[in-house]
């Protein structure tokens, strides 16, 4: 169910270049129920900046009602959201949309985990979902430069964790895509955020995988309602469009026309 | 009695606040989050003879205290409309404002014999205002003659009250008004989107792929006021305000300047209750302002 | 090389950043916070034949992200401007374009033809839209035969280039600015404002003495963005954009839709070292674009 | 000279039913010299609400560079006003306009000052400064109701006060005239500041008296550039039109049109 909720400010501190890591508390955590789900942030009480901004869940903590997310301040809604400190409260409208599903790893298989830049924090809470069920997990995550880079140390201390950075500052240098034709692991399924070019790059380097892509649109609503962020579709489905916000953002490899 | 009811050709509200067409889809959505039966009336997103698929994405972008919109017209077409959506909304007390677009008179036409016979469907909101499609729509809306014409035509098939919504976008829009008026609508509303463009910082293209959208938002409030006061003097017909409806302020501001009722678009983005918080709070302000019931407050700007 | 040098018709600009007109009176006010002469140009006060009081207060309301205004062009009078204001910008390097205001062709051709011949005066810009006088001003400006006359006739007797701001209220822009055109102008400057409304909560009538007003401020730079584009497009002579200017962001944009210069209004009430600070800040944006001179950004959305 | 600066908030609390009392700190302070001057105040980066709010300087403290503004929150950017704690800044431009003529009232004479709601603030730094200089002063000051009156504490310990309430909650009902007409206290000079009928009914009740008139318009630029704020004159002066907040917003009494 998806609730409107004002959330109080946990915890909020930079852990890179224009990154933050921003922690919220209230009942609407006890409704997020999947990895890769979203919020949409109102920031302000006044009509500039207007819209809501979509952010993922990057950690939920049911027990203590807390959720975390992370996200680059460099736009007008971001930074004055980077600038909330304890104790204030932001509107959240969530938890929205469908995930990745964990259920699609078995225990014992490996699950590889590709992230771009402000497309990795999703991926940190399936990873801790999936080896709570006794998946393996791969990490790849691409960022631009080292001063980019987060959660190098949280996503290693769950499972092998592979750093590529753009300018090689950091890790291997070039695209996630570039890492994993060198590395080239073993795994039974992938699940991917990122940049467009990067899950299309993916699905295009594993056609046979089973795979999950969780994509990114300008966002009106968030809820199904205004039509903003249609996808179109593939002969996979037979819907002729999809709606990132409420179909979505996570897909199966192959139903989004990339 | 009650105070917020407004009596309008073929709709009787038991409030004014209507979310406005392609900004609450079919209800679904919305209808996740409180009673649709607690509206005024709902305009449904527009509809056309065929399903269309709109344009491109990104379809919005956000600008001060408003946002761009080219969703164009996306929708599933008129037969499912009539055979799911439309049902699904049965369940609930509330009329129906189905909002007809095209590309040609015929389409109207079609779409409207159509709508109109819905047991649901109250009235018709003729969209000849769209910025966002390449043909059809705007310019029906921005000459006199073709605004009549498709009017009449309209209104000679529908069963039900026609309303037609007009186009901020013109040098007149009290003489589009008459225009209309004089083609036989029952009532108008008012007003679609603005044309605007936002650019991306970097590339310096257009961020919505059609390259154009329509602005919307509280930044069009005082175009959108000043449209209505001076249509509500120029026409006989009742007017539905809209353009940055966002509180109950901003609905007693439509009232005032003549407008019998509004509809709230961009608002229920930013806030998913903004309808009925705004049904709930309008009493409070009419005791404040000393009125009895609401319809004391139309065309108080005017007295 | 200076990386933000424009020349235009008359104007050499060290920079593409003018006040707008009515925004910064005759420069003495803002001469108190920085040196003129860092100005790309100064666009004066509307000026008229005789002296105008303007409308009743109040005068300016404020609007989501915008502004009302309605000072219905109050000036001290061309014999005044000539005698004492346009002297006293004489001591900065700057070269002034001068706001010529009217009522009928005769007032216009008056104006033009006296403050033309001002030493410092390098371009007239005919204000053809003016949203806030009873007569004159904005029926030149929605009407594509009269605007066109009119500049014919300030240009028999202009000594400077002639530039014509268009007004926003119009259904066809590009068929105004063609008119314009075609009757002569070395230039166009746009948009003025939209017209408005703002209620007073209370009593409903409007803030402002004189009913509506008109809008400017960031709210309208969606609509200013999609007209220059579209213009720009249309003619072949250089624009001066404006409307919403506040940042060198903002500045990029009009520049990218195919402005040459822009102007900066409302800014300046919110941040009176607006303009300087853009000027300021201009450089490293070039930088950050990855371009060598400004005039390589004009125009790149339609590359 | 005429400055902007981002000033610190020293204190921020609420005085009285919507009224709150406001002390900021900063270089700007040197160059107050005359009460009745006024600040123009933006009270947020954001574009909503856009314009800069015009208040009154209550008082000066130039040895720790602070003055103090007392204003009523019930639009919204005085609202947003309120809500801003110690240690934030507010962007000031300052000080503007002319002010009340100190110099006007001679060493043991008596200055009658007449408040009206928000009018009441620049009263208090002006009534400090007769009695520096040893000037008598008797305070009248209007409220709407009990809830509403500030200061009379204040004005109490400089001199002789008298409140006057609307609806009679708190010392003599009805409007300031009503009390003066009962009164009728002698003085040489009167100053005030409040709804233009108060200034209006005050100069048909001293005909023959010397009086100074705090005036307000809305507001554009605040410093004489955008002829927002212009009023319509008498015959008593040659000014076809001042503006009230490069010329004013006091001016001598007979001057406006009222
Ligand atoms: C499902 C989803 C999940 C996301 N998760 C994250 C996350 O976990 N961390 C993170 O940093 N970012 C995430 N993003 C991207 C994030 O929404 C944008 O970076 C953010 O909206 C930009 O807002 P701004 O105020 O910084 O920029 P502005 O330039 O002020 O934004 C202007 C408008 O454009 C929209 N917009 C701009 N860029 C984007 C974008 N890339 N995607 C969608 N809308 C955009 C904004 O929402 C706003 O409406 C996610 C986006 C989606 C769709
Ligand atoms: C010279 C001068 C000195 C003032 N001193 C004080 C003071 O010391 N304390 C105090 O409480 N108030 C004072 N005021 C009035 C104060 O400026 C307004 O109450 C305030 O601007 C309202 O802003 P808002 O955000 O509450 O209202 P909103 O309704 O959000 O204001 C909208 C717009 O209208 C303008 N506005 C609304 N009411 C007024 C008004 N009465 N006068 C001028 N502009 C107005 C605002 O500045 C803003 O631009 C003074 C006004 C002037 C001109
Ligand atoms: C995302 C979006 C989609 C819209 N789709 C339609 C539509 O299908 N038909 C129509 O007549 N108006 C459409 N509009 C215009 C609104 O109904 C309304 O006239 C306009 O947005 C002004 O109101 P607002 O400022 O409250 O949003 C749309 C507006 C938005 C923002
Ligand atoms: C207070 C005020 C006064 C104005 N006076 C004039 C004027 O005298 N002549 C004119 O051509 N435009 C006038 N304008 C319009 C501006 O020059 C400009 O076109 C418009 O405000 C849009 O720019 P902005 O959004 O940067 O303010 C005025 C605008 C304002 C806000
Ligand atoms: S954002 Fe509105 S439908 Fe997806
Ligand atoms: S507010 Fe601009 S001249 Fe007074």
């Amino acid at each position: 169910m998806i609730h409107q909720e004002r959330m109080k400010v946990v915890r909020q501190q930079q852990i890179a270049e224009d990154i933050f890591e921003l922690t919220l508390t209230g009942q609407l955590v006890l409704d997020m129920k999947q990895p890769g789900q979203f919020v949409h942030l109102r920031v302000t009480d006044t009509y500039e900046p207007l819209l809501r901004r979509p952010i993922s869940i990057a950690s939920i903590d049911h027990e203590l009602k807390e959720f975390t997310m992370i996200y680059r301040a460099d736009g007008r809604g971001t930074k004055i959201l980077s600038e909330k400190h304890l104790g204030e409260v932001v509107d959240v409208l969530g938890p929205l949309g469908h995930g990745f599903p964990v259920e699609e790893a078995e225990p014992g298989q490996t699950a590889l985990l590709v992230g771009g830049g402000i497309g990795v924090p999703p991926l940190y809470q399936l990873s801790k979902e999936l080896h709570a069920k006794g998946v393996r997990t791969i990490h790849v995550l691409g960022f631009q430069s080292a001063n980019n880079v987060f959660y190098e140390k949280q996503f290693s201390e769950l499972d092998e964790t592979y750093i590529v950075t753009a300018d090689g500052s950091q890790g291997t240098k070039g695209f996630v895509t570039d890492l994993l034709k060198g590395k080239a692991p073993t795994f039974d399924v992938f699940y991917s955020c990122g940049p467009t070019p990067m899950l299309s790059a993916l699905e295009q380097a594993y056609p046979d995988k089973k795979g999950f892509l969780s994509f990114e649109e300008r966002m009106g609503c968030g809820i199904g309602a205004c039509f903003a962020c249609v996808c179109n579709t593939t002969a996979a489905t037979d819907k002729e469009y999809l709606k990132i916000c409420s179909d979505g953002p996570v897909f199966p490899r192959g139903v989004v026309k990339l | 009695m009650n105070r917020l009811q407004v009596e309008l050709p073929g709709l009787s509200l038991k409030n004014p606040i209507i979310p406005a067409s392609g900004c609450f889809g079919f209800g679904q959505e919305y209808g996740q989050f409180y009673d649709l039966s607690k509206l005024g009336a709902i305009m449904i997103k527009a509809t056309t003879l065929e399903t269309r698929f709109g344009n491109p994405t990104p379809r919005v972008a956000e600008t001060a205290a408003g946002m761009l919109n080219a969703i164009g017209l996306q929708n599933p077409g008129l037969e499912h409309v009539l055979a799911h959506e439309l049902p699904w909304l049965e369940k609930y007390d509330v009329p129906i404002i189905a909002n007809v677009a095209g590309t040609e008179t015929a389409d109207y036409v079609a779409v409207a014999e159509a709508i109109s016979k819905a047991p649901n469907v109250h009235a018709l909101e003729l969209n000849i205002s769209c910025p966002n499609v390449k043909c059809g729509g705007i310019q029906f809306g921005t000459d006199p003659k073709s605004a009549s014409d498709l009017t009449a035509a309209v209104k000679a098939v529908s069963d039900v009250p026609v309303y037609v919504k007009l186009s901020p976008n013109v040098t007149n829009i009290a003489e589009i008004a008459k225009a209309v008026e004089a083609g036989g609508a029952d009532g108008i509303t008012m007003i679609n989107t603005l044309i605007g463009m936002r650019l991306h910082p970097r590339t310096g293209k257009p961020i919505i792929a059609n390259g154009t959208g329509g602005l919307s938002g509280p930044a069009v409030k005082p175009v959108a006021i000043r449209m209505v006061h001076e249509v509500s003097r120029n026409v006989n017909i009742p007017i539905i305000g809209m353009g940055g409806v966002a509180t109950a302020e901003d609905v007693i501001d439509f009232l005032s300047v003549g407008a019998s009722a509004v509809a709230v678009g961009t608002a229920n983005f930013v806030d998913p209750f903004v309808c009925p918080n705004i049904i709930d709070a309008l009493p409070q302000k009419l005791d404040e302002l000393g009125y009895d019931k609401l319809t004391d407050v139309i065309g108080r700007s005017h007295r």
